[in-house]
């Protein structure tokens, strides 16, 4: 088995663990592996393709609404318009980002990311979009999905699947091609390749799992409403997990979710939730000051101690 | 039809003022170091509320405190928290977004969530333009702006600091090499950008309110017309904020005021992919 | 509905919706966090993960044993829509209890539980509730995140679940429609029929007392305002409306001058509005531009005293669907909890918005659905409820029962006649009248303000006062032209 | 049939003419100078003929096939490369990657790794990262890139500056090395005339985006317009 496999498998078997532990606040669990999802598949594109994907919930939000329009006007059952929301949003928001991240890069495709899902939100909440939306007031009651320990593990399973994919991705030729065309596009240029192809896979990848997670979350959810996928804020509240968890991991994101929830679940009943957020941000603030690797790096130097000689988790 | 135009003129102008002067530090700063900080619409916010906590104590003078204030405060934040990482785009990004959710989440704790319409205005009288009935008020922070947003495009053309901003190329080695402090530079471009946010915050949240989460729309704002005018260069904010106000403003009167924002959105995206370096601007990214 | 030969159009055309299970329309007033549109507060949200915890089980139960009847509240707790919740339910609980509780059981409340208007946080916080073995659940948030909750509120019908600001008809239609499923879900607010004859009517009055016959409809663009401006295009022409204009508004609206301006072009003479997120910038940049057209309409955030407070009674030519009726008038337990609220807090809300009350009422009418049934069993308790009636209420709370039609019953009206309803058509205008009671009040300086107009013990009343203007059974007083109006505004 | 034609390729940027219609044509195994003062248009018509740049008018000819419209990574495949004036390389990834880059993007045998190594002579430090290597290690690593993508054509630009004589010497081995056994056609682009003179078989000399004379040193120098581009 190689090292990333049973890496993985530990993972898996640890994050199965956690929500047998706090199967009694199993929807805080699964809250925290939605998140994860979320932050890991953008962390996988924008750590190392080197474009800062702030449009990453155009993929959950295109495969939640195809997912939800399926199940919701089209009355298709639920896992066939997860599974067929998850392909069709992969690729309606791969066409979308693919050209633009070809044509611009930095701070350009920064900008038009971020400009790009605030768009999105007007047009699916206008009234143009309502008759497919519903407008603000979104897709509901769709087929749901509940809080349950076998849905915990199950979408652990698609987490750490998708973790040894991404893994595995990175470390084949692809990968390694990848780990040029981020520092500098002109070398895989002039090695005869088009960078972007490699990026876009990656950009591929990692909508494909944002997507299918964006499915199941409306799901979870009961509804598909912007505030559960195309909106700015979501975005935000994902790229923060990935940055406190170490946004260079993928790891990382799986230790950055969980942070934040329980960070959430053990001040809530203490603090009200305006110092709750101050608390939260000004601890991830923090954090990224002293440790910007995140407090993945913290992690790995503590495994380090206990296990001499391994080397870094990533 | 006439009224409407004239409206549409003299409305866009107004806002592509006030636009202009709250974007300006914030092209200025990421045209210089290439990098986005989030946090200056945070610093609008907060610079509102410091003129509606303010005002009762010190009544017209306020912005005479306010603005340096916030100028100085700008300055701060870029000494402590821009500076040691002004090399990385992305860490000055993802601390400005933590950054400005943080003050967010701190002014929220003191102010009330609604909107407060306590900024008391110099002028109260309407003039009358043309059929078009506009406030005082709302004219002279139209004209505040616009010669504001001259003054600094003759300064930047004529003075050496001016000149360094506007010349220096996104690089900060670059700037290096040619022997100018770029953290000095940048740290005056923060001060000079944060008087005129203050200012910017005094038009227009005495005219549309001041509310902890005013600085979302005012950073899609900023984010747009850096875009559209190109990073860093005052002569783009001038035609970009213009272009701005009076597409928003038309596309209200004279179209359908729900697809405003994604009429202005697309341009800016349009212009972003097509056009990458804006109408005025550097090249970027 | 209101009268009875439109009926069957405005009847065909609402069964279209219901039946096709489609959601009618939806009320999110306050949404604080800034704007469901572009970039909505942006921090709102993201601390938003910071979920709380949720329950094992996807079957709660009721832990129906014991001498203790557990209420959960979940809300936006950060935000006066919370508190709006949270505060009658702990006043009135204080009470219930040390007046030895409710068929001898003391009232235990658990949470509250924030949502951060949020529907992963949201979920967690049912989940939680549920976990915690709550009876009821009293829930203020907005029908985005009921729209998440309603698959989990049909997964545990034994558990009641009462919706204080959440008003889409569409969610009721899951009663209907599945009624063993959903029969604990009840909405304790004002569904959207009534929301509209609460402008319509005082809009009579002002008609007849001005002679202004030119309406114009500002509504904020969700999906709730849809079903009113057909309401509107039905309705106000019959009763001698002329409509001049409709303006859809964007949620992410800043300015709205232009707005104002459309309707003095168009020769209005009033202005209805519909808005909910923005209530607050339309009546401050109305009072600042100082329009010279009446406003009125349903802005449920305006009702807060403290917002008069900060905007220096930036009110003029706005009258707001309210709760608050003339003091003098109202009945003495809710003027009493008013006056208890009002000097217990000193922060927002200073005073109970629209659901406030909702929490007022819902927790009168469990207490009293419990005390008829005898028992906390929750079907009995349902039945109860179902018969809920109280004939001054100006907020219409609205519920399904089995079988029922295109029509929810609401707690403004006997179920009895809900069913004689259904049966003549003809009867649905007594029916509708009894149900949209919501007050209209009016801000006027206090020199030109009635005497028996709304003044709260310890009210500073720099600011003026608020005078109800209709309907007449509560009205203190008659509704003010701001003082810079022309004298006879476009008449 | 000349490997590569250039055929009058005008380049303009804002306020500059780079290149005033140019035209070269370069044969089958060839090894061929090309200099010019400062400022010439020499780094400009590489980066146009390796497709930086779009020429704004004439067209680049390579193999007979005309391929002024296509990608920089098609013209690799196609059998042309360059190396880069300042060394293209990323500081934390080792020569050996940097090495295989081009090798796995094309699919070639990873035995080609170390034969290009012992090739320009960088088999020692394989497993260092580019910037530890000097300036003549930087010169080798960027003609160890070039090889890897199994050219048959590749210019050099700049390819003495920053050495002292004898390791430009050096390189020039490495270029005689490629060139026969590898049947190379290289281009050599410098402004060490001394240099190119020992290497080069035909050398082109431009001037302001222009080509004023081509042939050997001897006739080179005999002809004033060169001894003015390089005097005056």
């Amino acid at each position: 088995m190689s090292r990333d496999s049973v890496r993985w498998a530990a993972t898996f078997v640890a994050l199965t663990l956690a929500a047998v532990l706090f199967r009694a606040d199993i929807s805080f669990v699964i809250s925290a592996t939605f998140f994860a999802i979320f932050a890991m598949s953008w962390s996988f594109f924008t750590s190392y393709s080197g474009y800062l994907n702030l449009g990453h919930v155009i993929f959950i939000g295109m495969g939640g609404y195809t997912s939800a329009i399926l199940n919701y006007h089209l009355d298709w059952p639920m896992p066939v318009s997860i599974v067929i929301g998850s392909i069709v949003g992969t690729l309606l928001g791969w066409l979308y980002l693919n050209p633009i991240h070809k044509r611009v890069s930095g701070l350009s495709f920064e900008m038009v990311s971020f400009l790009s899902i605030i768009a999105l939100t007007n047009l699916v909440l206008s009234g143009y979009a309502r008759p497919l939306t519903n407008g603000d007031l979104g897709l509901s009651p769709l087929d749901g999905i509940f809080s349950t320990l076998g849905f915990a593990i199950g979408i652990a399973a698609l987490l750490c699947l998708f973790g040894y994919g991404y893994s595995r991705f990175l470390s084949s030729n692809s990968g390694k091609i990848v780990d040029f065309a981020r520092e500098s596009q002109d070398i895989v240029r002039t090695a005869g390749a088009d960078p972007h192809r490699y990026t876009g896979r990656l950009l591929l990848l990692s909508g494909l799992l944002a997507s299918t997670g964006g499915a199941l979350y409306v799901h979870y959810s009961g509804a598909a409403v912007v505030s559960n996928t195309f909106e700015l804020a979501f975005m935000i509240r994902i790229v923060v997990i990935a940055i406190i968890g170490g946004r260079f991991s993928l790891y990382g994101s799986i230790v950055g979710a969980y942070f934040v929830v329980f960070a959430g679940f053990l001040l809530k009943p203490v603090v009200s939730s305006h110092i709750e957020f101050l608390i939260i941000y000004g601890l991830g603030f923090a954090i990224y000051f002293l440790w910007p690797k995140g407090l993945i790096s913290i992690l790995e130097v503590a495994i380090r101690r206990v296990v001499p000689g391994r080397k870094s988790v990533q | 039809m006439f009224e409407n135009v004239v409206y549409v003129i003299i409305y866009g102008l107004i806002f592509a003022s006030l636009y202009g002067i709250m974007t300006v530090g914030f092209s200025l700063v990421c045209g210089l170091g290439g990098f986005f900080d989030i946090a200056l619409p945070a610093y609008f916010m907060v610079g509102a509320f410091m003129i509606v906590e303010l005002s009762p104590y010190l009544g017209n003078g306020t912005m005479l405190i306010v603005a340096p204030g916030l100028g100085l405060l700008c300055v701060a934040h870029y000494l402590l928290f821009i500076r040691p990482q002004r090399d990385n785009p992305y860490r000055v990004f993802f601390a400005t977004i933590l950054l400005a959710l943080g003050v967010e989440s701190l002014m929220a704790k003191f102010f009330s969530s609604g909107y407060t319409f306590k900024i008391a205005p110099l002028l109260s009288g309407n003039v009358n333009i043309f059929d078009v009935e506009i406030r005082q008020q709302l004219l002279l922070g139209g004209a505040v702006g616009w010669i504001a947003l001259f003054g600094l495009r003759y300064i930047s053309h004529n003075t050496n600091i001016g000149r360094a901003v506007i010349g220096i190329p996104q690089s900060v080695r670059g700037s290096q090499v040619i022997g100018l402090d770029v953290v000095r530079i940048q740290a005056i471009v923060y001060g000079v950008g944060g008087v005129l946010l203050a200012l910017g915050a005094y038009f227009y949240g005495g005219y549309l309110g001041v509310s902890v989460h005013m600085w979302a729309y005012p950073l899609v704002i900023m984010f747009t017309i850096t875009t559209v005018g190109g990073l860093g260069s005052i002569n783009g904010i001038m035609i970009a904020t213009v272009l701005v106000g009076w597409l928003e403003v038309a596309v209200v009167t004279f179209i359908d005021p729900r697809i405003r924002a994604f009429v202005i959105l697309s341009l800016a995206i349009a212009i972003l992919i097509f056009r990458p370096r804006g109408l005025a601007g550097k090249r970027i990214g | 509905m209101r009268s009875g030969e439109k009926k069957p159009d405005l009847d065909s055309d609402l069964s279209k919706r219901l039946l096709g299970g489609r959601p009618l329309s939806r009320r999110q007033f306050l949404k604080t966090a800034g704007v469901a549109g572009a970039a909505i507060g942006l921090g709102t949200g993201v601390g938003g993960l910071l979920a709380g915890c949720g329950d094992g089980g996807s079957s709660g139960t009721t832990g129906a044993s014991g001498d203790v009847i557990k209420i959960g509240i979940m809300g936006p707790m950060a935000d006066p829509t919370g508190m709006n919740v949270l505060r009658p339910a702990e006043m009135m609980i204080k009470k219930i209890n040390a007046a030895g509780g409710i068929i001898g059981k003391q009232i235990e409340i658990v949470g509250p539980i924030d949502d951060h208007w949020e529907t992963a946080q949201a979920i967690t916080a049912y989940e939680t509730l549920l976990k915690e073995g709550v009876h009821v659940i009293l829930s203020g948030s907005d029908d985005n995140v009921e729209s998440a909750l309603l698959s989990r509120i049909g997964q545990n019908p034994d558990v009641l679940y009462l919706s204080m600001f959440a008003s889409t008809q569409g969610h009721m239609v899951n009663v209907r429609d599945d009624y063993e499923k959903f029969k604990g879900y009840f909405m304790f607010t004002a569904i959207d029929d009534g929301l509209y004859y609460c402008v319509e009517e005082p809009a009579i009055m002002l008609k007849e007392k001005f002679g202004w016959n030119k309406a114009y409809m500002i509504r904020e663009d969700m999906v709730w305002t849809e079903g009113i401006e057909q309401y509107f295009k039905d309705s106000a022409p019959q009763k001698g409306f002329e409509i001049v204009g409709i303006d859809v508004v964007p949620l992410d609206v800043e300015d709205l001058t232009p707005y104002f301006r459309n309707a003095e072009k168009a020769g209005a003479q009033m202005i209805w509005t519909m808005i909910s997120v923005f209530g607050e910038k339309l009546a401050n940049q109305a009072w600042d531009s100082k329009v010279p057209i009446a406003m009125f309409g349903h802005n449920g955030i305006l009702n807060d005293y403290g917002y008069w407070e900060r905007s220096n009674g930036a009110w003029g030519p706005m009258a707001t669907t309210s709760t608050w009726g003339s003091l003098e008038k109202h009945s003495p337990e809710w003027r009493d909890f008013l006056t208890e609220w009002f000097t217990t807090y000193s922060d927002d809300p200073r005073t109970p918005m629209w659901l406030g009350e909702c929490t007022w009422r819902g927790i009168k009418a469990y207490q009293e659905a419990v005390e008829r049934a005898g028992t906390i069993e929750t079907d009995a308790v349902i039945k109860e409820l179902e018969m809920t009636y109280y004939p001054d209420a100006p907020v219409a709370g609205g519920f399904y029962g089995p079988g029922e039609g295109i029509w929810p019953h609401t707690w403004a009206m006997p179920i009895d006649e809900a069913e004689r309803a259904k049966a003549d058509p003809t009867r649905g205008e007594g029916l509708w009248m009894s149900s949209t009671l919501n007050p209209m009040t009016q801000w006027q300086p206090k020199e030109i303000a009635p005497a028996d107009s709304f003044v709260l013990p310890g009210t500073p009343d720099d600011y003026g006062r608020l005078v109800t203007i209709w309907p007449p059974a509560l009205a203190g007083g008659e509704y003010q032209l701001p003082p810079f109006f022309p004298e006879s505004p476009n008449a | 049939m000349p490997v590569l034609e250039v055929r009058d390729v005008g380049k303009v940027f804002p306020g500059v003419i780079a290149l005033g219609g140019v035209t070269l044509n370069i044969e089958q195994g060839e090894v061929r100078g090309l200099i010019g003062p400062n400022g010439a248009g020499k780094s400009t018509l590489i980066t146009t003929i390796m497709g930086v740049h779009r020429p704004d008018s004439g067209s680049i000819w390579f193999r007979g096939e005309d391929i002024s419209r296509m990608h920089i990574w098609d013209r690799v495949r196609k059998g042309l490369n360059a190396t880069h004036q300042t060394a293209l390389y990323v500081p934390e990834l080792s020569i050996r990657r940097h090495i295989e880059l081009g090798i796995m993007v094309n699919g070639f045998p990873a035995t080609d790794v170390m034969l290009i190594a012992e090739t320009v002579g960088l088999e020692g430090e394989m497993d260092e990262n580019p910037d530890v290597l000097s300036a003549l290690g930087a010169k080798k690593l960027e003609i160890a890139k070039a090889l890897s993508t199994r050219p048959s054509f590749i210019m050099l630009d700049e390819c003495f500056a920053g050495l002292s004589f004898e390791e430009g010497m050096e390189v020039i081995e490495i270029i005689r090395k490629i060139a026969e056994e590898r049947q190379l056609t290289v281009l050599v682009v410098d402004h060490n005339l001394a240099l190119v003179e020992r290497v080069a078989h035909v050398t082109t000399v431009i001037d302001r985006g222009v080509v004023i004379a081509e042939g050997t040193f001897e006739e080179l120098f005999s002809n004033q317009d060169v001894v003015d581009a390089y005097m005056g």
